[in-house]
């Protein structure tokens, strides 16, 4: 009936359902909340260890070969902890707050394909026990769209711990990081429909087939896109050089100062998810997801090895950046977003918009270009003469007091 | 881009609808004109003596009735007409009430100038606000589809909303504005549940289609219909204020900046109206019976309760707000008649309301004084005296809202209560005769507090005359007033160019062409 | 109902689905009424998310997959996400406040209560107990629906009919909410701005 | 499914809603109580749509959503500008005016 419709976009849940294809679901949702967890601990230790590496410093070593094994270990260690509740904290709250950043994490990367051959007709779907399936958990038809609204409810998670703690800098740090995280998300979506512009639909395993044969989006959108996504994505997962949240000179700990044991681990937990998560969206919209070319081997697997790969990359960059780059004022932040990020991404996808309709239309694609170019570049110009005037304003308004 | 360029051939093409860009002309030309106006004033400035935000939108709206006037040819050669796939329609009725909208936007600008240099409130805002608001009623005016109505409502009362609590410094328009916009957005939300029963009792939610429909299909169970009917009718009645929705009414008039006040109710109330006759006369016309006793009623306690609430009120602001809860009834009786006569009729009483009752806030906003203040009843003793031609106006206007002979307010309530007469409702006019009576009262009150020579009123007199400077009348207020003047005793003296016009101004839904 | 094809009466009945509307319009039912009855403004805030994203999950339930992710996106995403921003900036106490309700909410109940009882009685007598198509293939027009009768449900979603028709039918509306947003922008930085 | 599974669910968010915005004082929790009538308004408009197979009510809901957005939007405001001025969000003691 009405509901069935709609799964039947996956090609596993097209005919009948029966035990096994219920039994590969449940496999495949445990393969991708194995892999997360695994993927966020090894993420933990690398990133350390990037970072040590990148200042002169050792790093994790004792754990296990190369300190591999220090998650597991600082896990264990916190799990002992005494789970302090602070007294004028709102229980319910405080305890749920955490959750609300780790599970849309999960839920993010449900939707991510990590892998499968996506050159033929069949667009990454394989073959799995004898039922056809995508190497992803679900395949909605609004695929990115979820990973936009999950990105939007991690801002809870955030904002109820500062709220819940009942205390000063905590609410703080969260009225700050949310706010971040509300401004940045404005770009990330404009980035995102340039892609979905490009690729013709809403599907993450569409955008991943629609990349095949080097048609990377990173090109295709004319690399722009990536830039700002990469930036407002940085943004959006409180990293440096956008990690003023937890600025220990002005707020303490940040929104989860008031946490300890395993509840504050869950946020540092969920931290690194969304980190992975995050890189593996980028991965998916923005450099081909698992598409890649097949050297030896079984054909599977390459695409599995691609995927990786290039998470890897990304992965390197963010630890890259925190190594790098210092931390931005809060009035640099918010101006970078809002004044830099958004018009640009919007800039960008009314050009592309122009572009796509000036192909449809058959005008001339140069003369469109230089078009567009140039209603950008005014409406450039106009921004920053307003801007201009408000700050004159300003310090008019100032002397005049 | 090389994906773009390679992709661009296989996707499907869209049959977008053509867009006749000249109909939606005048909704255009306001909303083009307010977007121009923010982007000058973000790029221009602040502190320029000359008032251009002011100027800037009197030329938007008169340019918005200009372009009205081509149209209103060419619906009389071609007949009405629907644009963009059937969602705007096109006749003399929403041209008609195009220029009611613009004209009230106009006055109240006039106004509105004068006021933000006492106030210190200078700025494009409240400009751009006033013209996206109108534009809004334009898009109420010509929606031919419920889900354009709604949006059009919307844009015209967040705007307002906006605009009523624009003084932020002053509690009062910041208690006006909260209680208008948690009254109004549930009056909305009860529109939309109305809106939703009439797609569910008909599928669709284009006045053509929800029309065809009722006409070749009886419901053999109206019930979901009628209450689609009554929710509806709480939406409209909200932004009409008329009882028992107009609780905010008094509130909102008192509490708002006064050139705002002069716009909501002239510009909200005539594109209430307009949504009201098209959705209830023109659509609904079929069941008829159905909704005619609801509206009757509501008529009844309008005329009613405005008038008698009017009368006890000592803030003048206040009283003037009963007194358009009391004229929403008379316009209703238009509506209640359900027939051409009433249409043209509650048309003209909109035309003719716009003028007196934006030249009645006008005067109010000059007599407020820096602060917006000075509404008593007190504040108008020995106004004859001092301020001898902007007494003249408020009795002009005053005479005509009561209805007084040789001004548009007589003809208009004459034509409202010819037509509940025509379609048998005699005790509706009895009613609404009875009520102009009774509202008489509250404007002899106030001149006869202008021009009284009682001892009280001397002292009274003399203590403001002591207390306050003269009162400063801005040049662009003078305009307004002259203007809303003339209107008003020439509607009155020469009607029939105004009654002829609103008699071709019948309402009409067409189809799409496609 | 005129509307409804009379080939709906066998649709089959279908357990799961039932269940699960079910279990969530009880939870979004309870959701509803803690957002009125508790003392806490947060808290109201996050049983407000229960119900919408209960709402949610019922769209997904009539095959409407799009407006449920924007009610998750926009309602969830954004307008709570707002809502909580205005309890931090007025400073809602932690403990919640005794007094968020009003003395003479009876009155609000008894409203409430007849509104209620006036429609369901409304609805029951129109509707019964029709049943909705099996088919969840949309079209413009109503029309269409006595042809689609007989036709194999296809496969598929909605979305891309849903924007061709907000890019076709519904261009001018899609264009009003944009003056809309612009209206609402501008006036809410009126309102918000300090001088 | 029944249709009047959905219409019954969103009568009964509606009057829930309608409770809630006159008896709460509260300024945010009033406009809470507005979101839920628009939500039980778009449960019937998606109920309708799925009913009479045509897609007015999908794109309707898609209206009210951006709608409310911005009602609440200018809603927060304005309860931010009654909260700077007397450090109450508390519609009753909204009366300086009363006649």
């Amino acid at each position: 009936m009405t509901a069935a419709s709609l799964l039947a976009a996956d090609p596993l849940l097209a005919g009948k359902v029966d035990l096994a294809v219920v039994l590969i679901v449940a496999l495949k949702a445990v393969i991708v909340l194995a892999f997360l967890l695994v993927a966020t601990m090894l993420m933990i230790w690398f990133e350390r260890k990037v970072h040590a590496d990148m200042t002169n410093r050792i790093g994790p070593n004792q754990a296990g070969p190369f300190g591999i094994l220090q998650s597991v270990a600082d896990g264990v260690k916190v799990f002992f902890k005494e789970d302090l509740l602070p007294d004028r904290a709102d229980r319910f709250v405080f305890r749920l707050a955490p959750f609300l950043s780790v599970v849309p994490a999960f839920l993010t990367f449900a939707v991510v394909p990590i892998g499968g051959n996506f050159s033929d007709a069949d667009g990454g779907v394989i073959e799995l026990f004898g039922h056809r399936t995508l190497l992803q958990l679900a395949d909605p038809p609004i695929g990115v769209l979820l990973v936009l609204a999950m990105s939007s409810i991690a801002v809870y998670g955030v904002m109820l711990a500062g709220w819940s703690s009942g205390s000063k800098y905590p609410l703080l740090g969260s009225v700050r990081a949310s706010a971040q995280m509300v401004s940045y998300e404005a770009a990330l979506g404009l980035s995102t429909v340039t892609v979905v512009l490009v690729a013709g639909t809403l599907t993450t395993s569409g955008i991943v087939a629609a990349q095949h044969t080097w048609n990377w989006n990173l090109w295709a959108t004319g690399i722009v896109p990536f830039v700002v996504f990469l930036i407002a994505a940085t943004a959006e997962l409180n990293r440096p050089p956008f990690d003023l949240v937890e600025a220990e000179q002005e707020l303490v700990g940040g929104f989860h100062t008031e946490y300890s044991g395993v509840r504050f681990a869950m946020y540092y937990l969920a931290e690194f998810m969304n980190t992975v998560t995050m890189s593996a969206i980028i991965v998916t919209l923005f450099l081909g997801g698992p598409n890649g070319p097949v050297l030896v081997g079984p054909e599977w697997l390459w695409g599995i090895v691609w995927f990786f790969a290039k998470l890897m990359l990304l992965l390197f960059t963010f630890a890259w950046f925190r190594a790098t780059l210092p931390r931005f004022r809060y009035d640099q932040l918010m101006d970078l977003g809002w004044k830099a990020l958004i018009p640009l991404a919007l800039g960008w996808l009314l050009l592309m918009i122009a572009i796509r309709v000036g192909s449809d239309e058959g005008w001339n694609p140069i003369l469109v270009m230089v078009v567009g170019v140039a209603a950008l570049a005014a409406g450039y110009a106009l921004l920053v003469l307003a801007g201009r005037t408000a700050r004159r304003n300003r310090e008019l308004a100032g002397a005049h007091l | 881009m090389v994906g773009l360029l390679a992709q661009a051939g296989e996707a499907a093409r869209l049959d977008t609808p053509e867009v006749e860009w000249t109909a939606l002309a005048p909704v255009l030309v306001m909303i083009g004109g307010a977007v121009l106006l923010m982007v000058v004033a973000a790029l221009a400035p602040r502190g320029s003596r000359v008032g251009w935000h002011a100027i800037v939108t009197i030329a938007v709206a008169v340019a918005a009735i200009a372009t009205v006037v081509p149209q209103w040819n060419r619906v009389g050669d071609d007949g009405p007409f629907s644009v963009v796939a059937g969602s705007v329609g096109v006749d003399r009725f929403s041209l008609f009430l195009t220029v009611v909208i613009c004209a009230s936007v106009v006055i109240a600008t006039l106004f509105t100038d004068g006021y933000l240099r006492r106030e210190g409130l200078e700025g494009a805002e409240p400009y751009v606000l006033m013209l996206l608001s109108a534009s809004g009623g334009l898009i109420m005016a010509s929606a031919n589809d419920l889900i354009v109505m709604f949006l059009g409502l919307e844009i015209l009362s967040i705007a307002v909303y906006v605009l009523a609590g624009m003084h932020l410094r002053r509690v009062r328009s910041g208690e006006a504005a909260i209680k208008y916009f948690v009254l109004g957005a549930f009056s909305s939300a009860f529109f939309l549940y109305g809106v939703a029963m009439v797609y569910g009792a008909t599928g669709s939610t284009n006045l053509v289609e929800v029309a065809d429909f009722l006409a070749r299909n009886t419901l053999a169970d109206s019930g979901l219909l009628v209450a689609g009917f009554a929710l509806l009718l709480v939406g409209f009645g909200f932004k009409v204020a008329a009882v028992p929705f107009h609780s905010w009414t008094p509130d909102v008039y008192q509490g708002s900046p006064t050139p705002i006040v002069s716009y909501m109710a002239s510009g909200v109330k005539a594109a209430g109206f307009a949504g009201l006759l098209r959705v209830f006369v023109v659509t609904f016309g079929d069941y008829r019976l159905d909704w005619q006793p609801i509206v009757y009623w509501v008529a009844v306690l309008s005329l009613l309760v405005g008038a008698v609430l009017a009368v006890v009120q000592t803030d003048v602001k206040r009283a003037m707000a009963y007194s358009s809860i009391n004229h929403a009834g008379f316009i209703l009786m238009g509506v209640q008649a359900a027939s051409d006569r009433g249409v043209s009729a509650a048309l003209f009483y909109l035309a003719a309301y716009t003028f007196m009752v934006a030249g009645t806030f006008g005067v109010l906003t000059v007599v407020g004084r820096r602060g917006d203040g000075h509404h008593q009843l007190s504040d108008y003793a020995g106004l004859g005296r001092r301020e001898p031609l902007l007494a003249l106006a408020l009795v002009v206007f005053l005479l005509a809202q009561a209805g007084t002979p040789l001004t548009s307010g007589f003809l208009a309530k004459f034509y409202v209560i010819d037509a509940a007469i025509e379609s048998r409702s005699f005790w509706l006019a009895l009613v609404a005769m009875l009520s102009a009576v009774i509202s008489a009262f509250l404007y002899l009150r106030i001149i006869l507090a202008m021009y009284g020579s009682s001892d009280d009123a001397e002292t009274a007199d003399g203590a403001a005359a002591t207390a306050g400077p003269r009162l400063r009348v801005p040049a662009a207020a003078g305009i307004a007033l002259v203007i809303a003047v003339v209107a008003t005793i020439g509607i009155g003296l020469v009607p029939d160019p105004l009654s002829e016009t609103a008699r071709d101004a019948t309402p009409e839904l067409v189809a799409s062409g496609d | 109902m005129t509307l409804l094809a009379t080939v709906n009466s066998d649709v089959p009945f279908n357990v799961a689905q039932n269940v699960g509307f079910g279990v969530i319009a009880v939870l979004m039912v309870t959701g509803a009424l803690r957002v009125v009855t508790t003392n806490n403004v947060v808290h109201a805030a996050l049983w407000l998310v229960l119900v919408l994203a209960g709402a949610a999950a019922q769209f997904i339930l009539l095959a409407a997959e799009f407006v449920a992710i924007t009610q998750v996106l926009v309602y969830i995403g954004a307008i709570v996400v707002l809502f909580l921003f205005g309890v931090m900036l007025t400073r809602a106490p932690i403990r919640g406040e005794a007094g968020l309700t009003r003395s003479n909410w009876f009155g609000g109940a008894l409203v409430g209560v007849l509104l209620l009882g006036l429609l369901s009685f409304t609805l029951l007598d129109t509707f019964g107990g029709d049943r909705l198509p099996a088919d969840t293939r949309l079209t413009l027009r109503p029309a269409a629906v006595s042809q689609a009768e007989g036709t194999e449900p296809t496969a598929g979603s909605n979305v891309g009919a849903v924007s061709d028709s907000i890019f076709s039918r519904y261009l001018i509306p899609f264009e009003a909410v944009s003056v809309l947003l612009t209206a609402a922008l501008i006036g809410a930085i009126v309102l918000a701005r300090k001088e | 499914m029944l249709l009047n599974q959905f219409l019954i669910l969103s009568a009964v968010l509606f009057a829930i809603g309608v409770y809630g915005v006159i008896a709460r004082r509260n300024g945010v929790a009033v406009l809470m109580s507005i979101e839920l009538i628009l939500n039980a308004v778009n449960i019937n408009l998606v109920a309708f749509s799925a009913m009479t197979g045509t897609l007015a009510g999908q794109v309707f809901a898609l209206f009210v959503i951006a709608i409310a957005a911005a009602e609440v939007g200018v809603g927060l405001a304005i309860v931010l500008v009654i909260y700077r001025n007397r450090r109450s969000i508390d519609l009753d003691e909204v009366d300086l005016m009363r006649g």
